[in-house]
């Protein structure tokens, strides 16, 4: 079993998860917040916001991965900043990968957030208001659960992305076996090669029955929270 | 606790231009449907912000239009019943029930006295979708008063419920109103309710309001019949419990003499309304003997109001207070009832709805 | 120690090769990180951590020697390859001014013509031949070399341009004919140490890649080594 | 025209054994809030596949669980007014109430009449989170009239109206009932809306047919009173208007003698019911004089039937049908009431309220 | 304004929207049934083709471009039948661009409509069928405009995605100037070459400002479809 796959390839297994991982958990919060705030809020910057946030999806990813090494690149402004005052080293380490899958998948997870939260009843969160509770708090008690099924759905949306993207990620944290390099670029390095198909579909096999799992589980988990309210 | 309402709201098509004061204990809107009531309401718990206009509680703005003031909703402390249930369909009937207890300065109101009372028990962990429509009011109707709110808003909290589950609930109400010094404002079609809730009434119509004033007072007003219904015009008269008799009859004294009950849960002494509705008290010149009616009260006419169809209202002086009865033109024409003339007023003493005798506070 | 190669993709069941023998030959680590020469050029740029680049192109050799990311005196052309025309392993060889006949309405698969190298040099070639103006509607362009390899691998397009090393490796495809080498600019894969390396054995895994064993091995996958040192 | 429910269901904590045969015209669901009246009537739409049982509409059943029939909900060809009012949120009020006009045979019912009758015509082009809680409920049952049903379902569909609205649809609904010969199955808490409408009545007590029948047999039933509501208890006359008197009194007869009461609407021959309120009924040993009460029956008593409390039910021969009067036993004690003696029932004539005369189809 | 762009680059943008358009168009009603069926389907094979749906976001973009290749290919056996039988060409042709885009969106447009799909509430619909509605027709005359935001929503994110698909594009139908070259391909051409930088933001731009423009145009639709509702 062991053997099946190569050490190389199991760190990319690894990496993957881990990077999928890191990224939906990390990007989730500020995603549900910014679905929120495009579902909800009244501002001149709006669409500005919604523009901004589909850009990963409107741009080639080898383009968007060119502009994170612009911004996060060790010599780059933001790069620079994170690195000396907080000591965040993003490129070229998991960690960068994780920000590119993050983004790659940001737009998804927004939309499915942003979709269940314009379907939520808002005379259930006056209801709650009357009984005293504050707009935070409507919001942990009684929208938050209420949008579960969208959240667990752009999560699992932005995973799968997550485990499929290779594009961004290849091209601002580039390809290093066991740093950087995810099981999309690991694929993609056979497919460059004559010959590699064999190997990289063995990869493939592996991604996809990863992402299979986490969406029978997702599909399980929202349907336990639906069934609640139905039951 | 004084509530005094003052807005002006625009909806396209419809206006409502609503004023008025409201003292303590519960004050009842009523009007037909789409009159206005729920946007007034909506408008105290902040659900709607008014044109214009100032909504205080004890002089306090909770809006203000020139002030700029518009209190969230959170920090209102109203408990709100809707006229949809609006449950939280995630949570269980008990989290629903105490949603509001994590806000709570003091638990006014012991949780099991109110599942008690609804008939909540065999539910708490059923969820909203999994309850019949009355059900589900019975929970929305616990949620509010388990938020131990300042300010109770209730529209039509009753409407969707059964005549023994009515009855129930409201000695409930009455016991917030009195013991509690909750105000209310409740608004309902059911005169029954409201006649024997309210201390103050305000009448509707078509977005303005038309009276608002002492529930009393409004009641015993023939010019308001048509507007508050005919079938359910009736005064009300204030008693006290003398003696409760061995058959089951309760014995109470009015300024006007005295009415025998069914059975009136209360100790001797205590304060009550009495609706009695105008077209069950009969008139008689003489005092009838040999009758099934054991309540024969001496009255003078006062004022005799001819409609425009074969009724006729009579405002009587009964004591201090005052009753009104129906009776059709042509009796009115054979007995010829004029003010002055002294008569009987018969009230059989099971005409008397359990329903139509309250509490009364103090002040009402 | 460990020595970190930036090196384009094409390079990647040679390199491994190599780097394992090092491995073997001096216990130290090489790790290789395989993706396309503009993008590892651009990491480079932005700082990334490797000790040695290998490019499939001049161009972006020299975009990093422009700005001193490279130590210039390191810099040597490692290896060499030639241009290939490929078909359907049964197909018999032919001469080059045949192609547009051969070709029919079928599409030639070719790199990218103004990005990809493989593809820059074959539109050269076919320029230099004088055989581009009757083709030129018919070029179906690829990302890479590879995919217009796996086109006439799988069948789609009936003539394909690539690399020796790539028809080599690929057992569906022959080789039909070879472009002239003064048909198109030489195709050479400079390899360079860059500026910010640390590691102590960088230097001697570049000598590595210009030894005999080495070059053996990257011989052996269609490549020209193009500088054996003694 | 015949409906047939034999059904079981179990929610888990509650179960449903409900049999009742319904004959022609309107048979009332009556019972208390959870008694499972929503439940049976979605099992006649549809809506809900019963664990067991049948259900046959003129003996074609529209259910059966043992011959594996459960005809799709679109095919039954119900109007059904929901509990809650279920308005589609996309389409405007006008939109919502020919919804169903696609799928006429017939269109039976003219649809300015139904606009009118229901007052929707300022709404027509609104949406429906614009409407106050009564609109949205009226347009429901716009929506379900205009749909031609062959069966109309009705979940307590004038519990959200005032007084004055609900007499103005009463009427139609007897319309529908007596022309249009379309069966009807009404769930209500109101027993005078049940009382005016109904032919048969089934009486539910937690998920179970406790009676089902007759209306009027049920309504005469003194042992049924407590289930009913005492407030509710009151035998149904079928009368004929005689004439129509100029000072706006309708004179009515039926088998045991004349009543006058406020102006009926109805042609002179017309056949109509007229409730009348056990509570309302005032009992005289000797035909009184001088009061205002115009009515005065002479009864028999056939049977006294003593409550745990201080009432008691008393249930009289009037001609060829019979009253309930609700009287104290002090009263009857006093007057000395037992089966056989011969009586005066006074009844006042206002005292019999505008929705508690209703049109009589000539089957009831 | 015409020199701003070249010929070959006009003809890049006109065939990238007309690309992103069919894709979108035709995919449309096949991402709304086949979110129907997962919304609402209770059968064994379900989740199968839940992760079938999901595989384009799962799958790195070149393998997906390479399956594409190995079943619509030319000589593969679904591309020749498409070709042989219904005289449809796929390889090396727009079409195969608009499929390949197509299939990458549909992961995306799926997922929103399901969500709108699912946040339907069933009474409406059972209000419907009282009224005689067939299941079709409550289908068509309810489900559809109540999930109409997500519909919008799924419409748009499937455009922005294939506004930006290129790994896939380009392996299967390769970048045929006029014929497949879409906007991702020509920016990526620029991207590979030395100062190639400046002429590829350009394209970037044009394509964000295309994407812009489509966005702002669903938010306008939606929030009508939304308005209409709750005035
Ligand atoms: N899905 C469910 N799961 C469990 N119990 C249920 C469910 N639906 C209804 N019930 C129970 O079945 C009983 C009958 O419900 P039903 O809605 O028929 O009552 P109802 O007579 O219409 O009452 P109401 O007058 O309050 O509307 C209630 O006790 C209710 O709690
Ligand atoms: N958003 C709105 N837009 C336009 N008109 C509205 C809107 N909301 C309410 N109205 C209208 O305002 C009037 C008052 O509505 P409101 O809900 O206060 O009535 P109500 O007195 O509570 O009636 P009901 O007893 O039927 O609940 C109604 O005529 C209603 O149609
Ligand atoms: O956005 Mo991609 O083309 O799936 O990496
Ligand atoms: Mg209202
Ligand atoms: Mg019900």
């Amino acid at each position: 079993m062991t053997d099946w796959l190569t050490p190389a390839e199991w760190a990319a297994v690894a990496l993957s998860l881990k990077v999928g991982l890191w990224a939906i958990a990390c990007s989730l919060p500020l995603a549900i917040g910014t679905a929120l705030i495009l579902a909800r809020g009244r501002f001149p910057g709006l669409q500005l916001l919604n523009g901004l946030v589909h850009l990963p999806l409107i741009l080639p990813p080898v383009v968007t991965g060119y502009l994170l090494l612009l911004t996060f690149g060790r010599r780059a402004p933001v790069g620079a900043f994170l690195y000396d005052v907080l000591d965040i080293t993003l490129a070229f380490r998991w960690t960068g990968a994780a920000l590119a899958a993050a983004i790659m998948a940001f737009p998804l997870m927004v939309r499915a957030i942003r979709l269940a939260i314009e379907s939520v009843d808002p005379r259930l969160e006056q209801a709650a208001g009357t009984l005293g509770a504050s707009r935070l708090w409507v919001f942990l008690t009684i929208t938050l659960p209420l949008i579960a099924p969208g959240i667990i759905a752009g999560a699992i949306l932005g995973f799968a992305k997550a485990m499929g993207e290779f594009g961004a990620t290849i091209t601002f944290v580039s390809n290093i076996p066991g740093q950087t390099q995810t099981l999309p670029s690991a694929i993609y390095a056979f497919l460059q090669v004559p010959g590699g198909e064999a190997s990289a579909m063995k990869l493939v096999l592996v991604s996809v029955a990863l992402s299979m799992a986490a969406l029978l589980a997702s599909e399980l988990l929202a349907r336990r929270a639906t069934r609640r309210r139905q039951a | 606790m004084s509530i005094s309402v003052d807005i002006t709201h625009d909806f396209g098509g419809f206006q409502l231009r609503a004023a008025f004061e409201a003292g303590e204990g519960v004050t009842a809107i009523f009007g037909r449907s789409g009159s206005g009531k729920t946007t007034i309401i909506n408008a105290v718990a902040g659900l709607l912000k008014p044109q214009a206009g100032r909504i205080t509680v004890n002089g306090s703005p909770l809006f203000d239009s020139a002030a700029r003031i518009d209190m969230p909703t959170h920090k209102r402390r109203v408990g709100y019943v809707f006229q949809d249930a609006r449950l939280f369909p995630h949570l269980t009937v008990l989290q629903n029930l105490r949603y509001g207890a994590r806000f709570h300065r003091r638990p006014t109101l012991p949780q099991d006295d109110i599942i008690q009372m609804l008939g909540l028990a065999p539910l708490l962990s059923r969820h909203p979708t999994a309850l019949s429509g009355g059900e589900k009011q019975r929970v929305a109707i616990g949620r509010a008063l388990l938020s131990a709110p300042d300010l109770l808003l209730m529209d039509e909290p009753l409407a969707a419920l059964d005549t023994a589950r009515k009855d129930e609930i409201l000695p409930y109400l009455e016991r917030l109103r009195d013991t509690a010094g909750l105000p209310i404002l409740y608004v309902s079609h059911a005169m029954t309710e409201v006649a024997r809730l309210a201390n103050t009434l305000v009448l509707l119509e078509n977005g303005a309001v038309r009276r608002a004033g002492p529930l009393a007072d409004l009641l015993s007003d023939p010019d308001l019949a048509p507007l508050i219904g005919l079938r359910d015009t009736g005064a009300v008269l204030t008693a006290r419990v003398t003696t409760h008799h061995p058959d089951g009859l309760t014995e109470l004294a009015c300024s006007g003499g005295a009415l025998l009950l069914p059975r009136v849960q209360a100790a001797p002494g205590s304060p009550l309304r009495v609706r009695i509705h105008a077209h069950e008290i009969m008139l008689s010149l003489t005092a009838p003997t040999g009758i099934s009616a054991l309540n024969v009260l001496p009255v003078t006419v006062e004022q005799v109001r001819m409609g425009d169809g074969p009724g006729a209202i009579v405002r009587l002086r009964c004591g201090q207070e005052h009753l009104l009865a129906r009776v059709t033109r042509r009796s009115a024409t054979a007995m010829g009832l004029v003010p002055g003339l002294p008569c009987h007023a018969i009230v059989k003493s099971v005409s008397v709805a359990q329903g139509d005798v309250g509490a009364l506070h103090s002040t009402a | 120690g460990n020595v970190t190669v930036f090196a384009a993709a094409s390079l990647k069941t040679a390199l491994e090769q190599v780097a394992t023998q090092w491995q073997a030959e001096t216990g130290h680590t090489v790790t290789l990180s395989f993706a396309g020469s503009s993008a590892l050029a651009r990491q480079i740029e932005a700082g990334a951590p490797a000790d040695i680049f290998l490019s499939a192109n001049p161009g972006w050799m020299d975009h990093l020697a422009a700005k001193g990311l490279i130590r210039n005196d390191s810099r040597v052309d490692l290896l060499g390859n030639a241009l290939v025309l490929i078909g359907p392993a049964r197909d018999a060889p032919m001469t080059l001014s045949d192609l547009p006949a051969r070709l029919g309405n079928g599409p030639l698969a070719m790199a990218l013509i103004d990005a990809v190298p493989a593809g820059i040099y074959g539109k050269e070639a076919l320029m230099s031949l004088g055989l581009w103006a009757a083709i030129q509607d018919r070029v179906a362009q690829t990302d890479n070399v590879r995919a217009a390899l796996a086109l006439v691998a799988l069948g789609e397009a009936p003539l394909g341009i690539t690399y020796h090393s790539d028809a080599l490796a690929e057992p569906r495809v022959a080789v039909l004919a070879t472009f002239p080498a003064d048909s198109h600019p030489p195709i050479t894969y400079p390899a360079a140490l860059t500026s910010d390396s640390a590691s102590p054995q960088a230097a001697a895994f570049l000598a590595y890649l210009q030894s005999p064993e080495a070059s053996a091995i990257l011989g052996h996958a269609g490549f020209v080594p193009l500088t054996e040192l003694q």
